[in-house]
């Protein structure tokens, strides 16, 4: 019961081209930058703009309207019933199938608990605050047991310890289910823990695609590099050493020959105030041209050749008296670097 | 003619009466009169303008008897054939000259009303009492120089009344009804006479009650009660 | 916490509020206050007020069961031809009441195109009977609550129409449950409009139902006919109809608004 | 790709366009055709038709300038007895027209109670002057309008005049460029009432301004009178009226909307 | 030019007493989970909720009304001008202000372009996708160069690049900025790399506050222990010992006395198959009860005596084998582990 979508949809300026294949059971996630084409591919798939051809093995979707669809969404901005009570928000799906009121109130109650607002049964989503009024959004979404469930960035407004209960709680609940999901989300570490597949739309296009794993190591474009967080360069190789496109050169460890991309994580870049001695054959000169303090981190912005991004403790930081304008030696091991054919 | 009312048999049932809303007042007591008269009778009317009531009598109104304000609305159901019958004049009216209370203007005759700074409203063309007027002044030889036509009388007194205008010509028998304005008599008045006819609709429910209602409008207990009201006789 | 209202916005409010109450107000000065009480006791007034309600209200049912939907129709549907059908629904407003109630005999008279057939096979004749007044009543003020309430749908956000379809819900259940609740405000003006303009029909209602007394004789016919013989009367009977309305608007809207 | 529509709503939506339409309908069928082309052509008709759509017009802009802004005080501040002033906006539908003009000379007319220092002081007298047509048809039509912007003033979201405040905007400024064209649908809708009631206009009219050919003379007046001789061409005229009403709306109104 | 505001809105079953000082060119954060009052309270700010006494060494905030307040507010939903174009809507604040049409045009224009949607200005706000919408109320707010800048959320619908970008944009920003900056987020993140102060509301009281750093290193609630990653536990000390009061001991390094809290890094948590025999003194046993994959680390949720969370290697997980409701053995340092008095 593979389910097949192909996706198009034309507008000024705009065009979605997009195939997808979700497994039942199987979370696909849908990641890329603002106005790539996520919630348009949402929209198509659920039926309210023209365009999708969605094929099961038992059906085909073409015909259906939306609410025939077997679909539930949240949408990113909620779409709560003003004149219904958070409740009557969550049972509308099901009243709307068929269930009787007593039923629907008990499922819907029970959805409400599951995602931490029982005690919110009566509000209006006016009187919600964000965080709360997207949590109703979800239960409503989950609570008609979808086919295909569509998450247009459910998280997106949920404070962080929220968003860590929700997040295992949903991931939980998409374990157990049994049906196809498509979750639109920016954040990817929402992607990493709660989807199988991820797939990367760039204006309108796939990007790239694979497990959460293959993206995260292999990322092809700057934007996915961005995302996971890595030091990401085109280059070509030729056995052990690789010239970059945009300037300067690297040693790797394992040899390689031709067009590649060239990885490697914040937290293998060392940084020195002197030219190091040491063994790592990887040593440039760069100059410091931001600082961002992190948790237990700090991340620092190197203009160079190439330009790279340096993940540090803080007390390096103080030791080394960091200012932007600083003139520093970055220092790379070779085996830290991850190359991979373009 | 005139005839004697008397009580026909086999007079009984509802009769529904289609009456020119001016005669409310008169038709109103005449019914009353006519019930007593002929026991185990209802009269209904329906009071509207003349021509309105010709439009729904020619539409197929349920009426029995047709009491128009003027021959020309008559003629609009005569001309369908909704009645057959020949009408009868049961009732005449004629001009006076209508000033508000006190007669501010100083109107003392139809000269008055060629006069640029007084306010003068006259009835429109279309309708009987303009009609009317046209004839009054043709035959006084005087052109009126009035500030607006009004559709009906009503509209007209409305005007009288609230000073708004300083002279009007209207029906003697509204001058009559109305406390709040005062009629002058004017010598070519009786160059314009308005006839009020009346007649049994062809297909009427109930002609025999309504041929007797007719008969009662048009016998002397009829006419001593159009009388009051300020009509002439015909 | 907001700023003074702005004089530019309060001072044409007030001119139009005065512009609109004055004249009422005027009404009232130089109406003959002692016949009030005997006019409002009297048999055939209270007749003609409690027809009036109650032909008044029905006729706001039927326009609100008809025109409801057809407002939604207007609103949201992509029939073809749209723009003409929503000029055509707002003919009947331009139409003379008189000639209005012309066209009704015309279709549903004795003799009318449609009426002919209720006659023969139902016996059914509605001129001149309380249905014609309520029938009346309705064509005239039909329009009102239609625009007004197509406005509403116009301005309500179609997303929310969606939402509602991802959950399964028919395009009945969605208008039933999520569209008409959010343009309630609409329907509410657009009701009390209705309502207002069919208790203060007068053309259409004398010639297409008649002038019958406990039947027909609505309020402003009473009126009309007593401008007849004593036009004080009819001020004082207008003053009623006033004061009956003002009291159930008053006391109906904040509770529907509230609601 | 919405499933169809359902007939529970297309129902009585078809049933409402049938019940104004058909009248419609029964007077183009009934009319007089041949009498068409001559009545249309007329002096006095084209005079009366320019004359219907000036006073309408201006009127309706007589009743935006001042509606608009009453319909927003009503709906957005919290002046005590808003629920009564709400209701008393709505009389003069109530109201029989015809009162509505009496009411109109008791405040405007001659001796009435502005109206004489009006004359005394300005000169001006307003009974018998186009002007009086248009005072007479706004008063009539402003409700219309009051009521339909002030629903839609109440749906609108008020927490973008609030986000407009916090960037400095005046209620003023906040008013005219965030809440008005916010509920534009509501005010086109309004509008379109308003002008198409006083297009319509008749007892008020003739009562205050009176009926002078090329002055006051306006086509549902002419309507009248012509009723009163010859009802055929009565309708023939009412016909022009529609026509050219239709025709206004249908060009002017999706104009209005998709702008 | 301090500015001080003392908040107090009442609500049914919500109260809100906030006082707060910032002086000119702070940026403070306002953390807390969804419901606490944020919105509230920058609402109250802005004018928009009676409650608010503010006042600066010149003048006091408490008559003016909102459209007098020198402030620029990011609303939680966007709220942009439907009928306005992405230019109007950021030109609207200069022109209520009083700029000339041309030259509020082309501030808006500098704004829309430092958020990058120079090629956007003309469009409505119904065809910007969510980010877009929400990056275009950013610009609109900071059009007006506000003396108080109130930011709720700005940043939640970001996309992971766009959102690094915007941040350090905003960063850059917010230096240079004279004016008084309270930043309502979600995103320890976004506080840790903005504000020079956060401070943390639950339920409509402050429960802690502090520099970014002094937050990060001692949380005061589970609330910000979980918000910034941090094992958190409450207990009493005695010299190296900390009977923790929901059971379990710890030992430290560093002695202390009485009721302490205790913090340490899930990453300074080590999982042995069976009891390590090497130097760290706190080892006891815990089952496995949740298994998240992260981007570069695997964080294992542990049931036990204490709980605890760890975060570990990839190449750990594999050869331990890792499946929820495996016993292992917790190994903890004593030096990692931080306290600090109640
Ligand atoms: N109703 C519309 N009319 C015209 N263009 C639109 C409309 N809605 C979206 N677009 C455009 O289509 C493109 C894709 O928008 P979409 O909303 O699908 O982006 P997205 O990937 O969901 O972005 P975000 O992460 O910011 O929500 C964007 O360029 C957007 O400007
Ligand atoms: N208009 C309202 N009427 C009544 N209660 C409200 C209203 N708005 C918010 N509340 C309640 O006030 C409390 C604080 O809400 P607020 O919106 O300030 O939270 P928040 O901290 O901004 O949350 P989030 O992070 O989810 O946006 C909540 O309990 C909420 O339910
Ligand atoms: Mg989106
Ligand atoms: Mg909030």
């Amino acid at each position: 019961m593979t389910l097949h979508a192909e996706l198009r949809v034309h507008r000024a300026g705009f065009a979605l081209e997009l195939d997808l294949a979700i497994e039942p059971g199987e979370v696909v996630a849908l990641l890329g930058p603002n106005g790539a084409g996520k919630t348009t591919a949402l929209r198509a798939l659920a039926g309210l703009l023209p365009g999708s051809h969605i094929r099961t093995e038992e059906s085909t979707w073409d015909k259906l309207p939306a609410e025939k669809r077997p679909i539930g969404v949240v949408f990113q901005d909620y779409l709560l019933f003003a004149t219904m009570s958070a409740l009557d928000n969550v049972a509308f799906g099901l009243r709307a199938r068929g269930t009787r009121k007593a039923e629907a109130n008990e499922i819907a109650r029970h959805w409400l608990a599951q995602v931490g607002l029982a005690e919110f049964a009566k509000a209006k989503p006016r009187t919600l605050s964000g965080g709360q009024a997207q949590r109703v959004a979800l239960a409503r979404a989950l609570a008609t047991s979808p086919e295909l469930l569509l998450l247009d960035e459910p998280l997106a407004a949920l404070d962080a310890s929220t968003r860590l209960r929700v997040r295992s709680d949903l991931g939980r609940h998409l374990q157990h289910y049994p049906g196809h999901t498509l979750l639109v989300t920016h954040d990817p570490l929402d992607a990493m823990v709660l989807a199988d597949r991820i797939v990367i739309l760039e204006d309108g296009r796939v990007v790239q695609q694979g497990t959460p794993r293959e993206v995260v190591r292999q990322p092809r474009t700057d934007y996915v590099a961005h995302l996971v967080g890595l030091n990401f360069y085109r280059g070509v190789a030729e056995g052990t050493e690789v010239r970059l496109d945009d300037g300067g050169t690297l040693t790797i460890a394992e040899p390689a020959q031709g067009p590649v991309h060239v990885v490697f994580p914040p937290s293998a870049v060392s940084l020195y105030p002197d030219k190091p001695a040491g063994s790592p054959r990887n040593t440039w000169q760069a100059i410091v041209s931001g600082i961002e303090q992190h948790a237990h981190t700090t991340r620092v912005d190197l203009a160079g050749n190439p330009a790279v991004l340096a993940d540090i403790t803080t007390a390096t930081v103080a030791e080394l008296r960091l200012q932007p304008g600083d003139t520093l030696w970055v220092s790379l091991k070779a085996t830290e670097i991850h190359t991979y054919p373009r | 003619g005139s005839t004697t009312a008397s009580p026909t048999t086999g007079v009984n049932g509802e009769i529904t009466v289609f009456a020119a809303a001016s005669l409310t007042e008169s038709f109103t007591e005449l019914g009353k009169e006519f019930e007593a008269a002929h026991p185990g009778t209802k009269v209904t009317f329906n009071f509207a303008g003349s021509s309105a009531l010709a439009q729904q009598i020619n539409k197929g109104a349920p009426a029995d008897v047709f009491a128009s304000a003027a021959p020309a609305n008559m003629k609009q159901v005569t001309d369908t054939g909704a009645i057959t019958a020949t009408p009868a004049t049961f009732a005449k009216n004629t001009l006076q000259i209508a000033v508000p209370e006190g007669n501010p203007g100083k109107v003392t005759g139809l000269a008055d009303f060629a006069k640029a700074d007084l306010k003068i409203a006259l009835c429109a063309e279309q309708v009987p009492c303009g009609a009317a007027a046209k004839k009054v002044f043709e035959a006084a030889k005087i052109t009126a120089a009035p500030d607006t036509l009004e559709q009906d009388v009503k509209a007209v007194l409305t005007k009288v009344s609230l000073g708004e205008v300083d002279a009007a010509l209207v029906y003697r028998t509204d001058v009559k009804a109305n406390d709040k304005v005062e009629g002058v008599d004017f010598a070519e008045a009786d160059k314009a006479v308005n006839d009020y006819p009346i007649a049994l609709i062809a297909k009427a429910p109930n002609a025999a009650a309504a041929q007797a209602f007719v008969d009662y409008v048009l016998s002397g207990e009829g006419r001593k009660v159009l009388t009051e009201a300020g009509f002439a006789a015909p | 916490m907001r700023s003074r209202l702005p004089v530019v916005l309060v001072l044409p409010a007030v001119i139009g509020l005065a512009f609109l109450l004055v004249p009422l107000a005027g009404l009232l000065v130089e109406a003959p206050w002692a016949t009030l009480p005997a006019q409002l006791f009297s048999a055939e007034v209270g007749q003609a007020l409690r027809l009036s309600l109650l032909c008044a209200s029905l006729a706001t049912i039927v326009c609100l069961v008809l025109g409801v939907p057809l407002a939604w129709l207007l609103a949201r549907s992509d029939l073809p031809g749209r723009g003409l059908l929503r000029a055509l629904v707002t003919v009947p407003l331009v139409l003379p009441p008189v000639v209005g109630g012309v066209a009704l005999l015309l279709v549903l008279g004795r003799r009318g195109l449609v009426g002919q057939y209720l006659d023969q096979w139902f016996g059914v004749s509605l001129p001149f009977t309380t249905a014609g007044v309520v029938l009346a009543e309705a064509f005239v003020a039909m329009p009102f609550l239609v625009i007004s309430v197509e406005g509403a749908f116009r301005a309500a956000d179609p997303r929310y129409e969606e939402a509602a379809a991802t959950l399964g819900a028919s395009r009945w259940l969605t208008f039933r449950r999520v569209t008409l609740p959010s343009v309630m405000p609409g329907v509410v003006a657009g009701t009390v409009l209705c309502w207002a303009r069919a208790l203060g029909e007068f053309g259409a209602t004398i010639t297409f139902a008649g002038n019958f007394p406990g039947k027909t004789t609505t309020m402003p016919l009473a009126v009309y006919l007593a401008l007849e013989t004593d036009p004080d009367a009819a001020i004082v009977l207008s003053i009623v109809l006033l004061l009956v309305s003002v009291a159930v608007l008053a006391g109906l809207r904040d509770r529907w608004i509230r609601a």
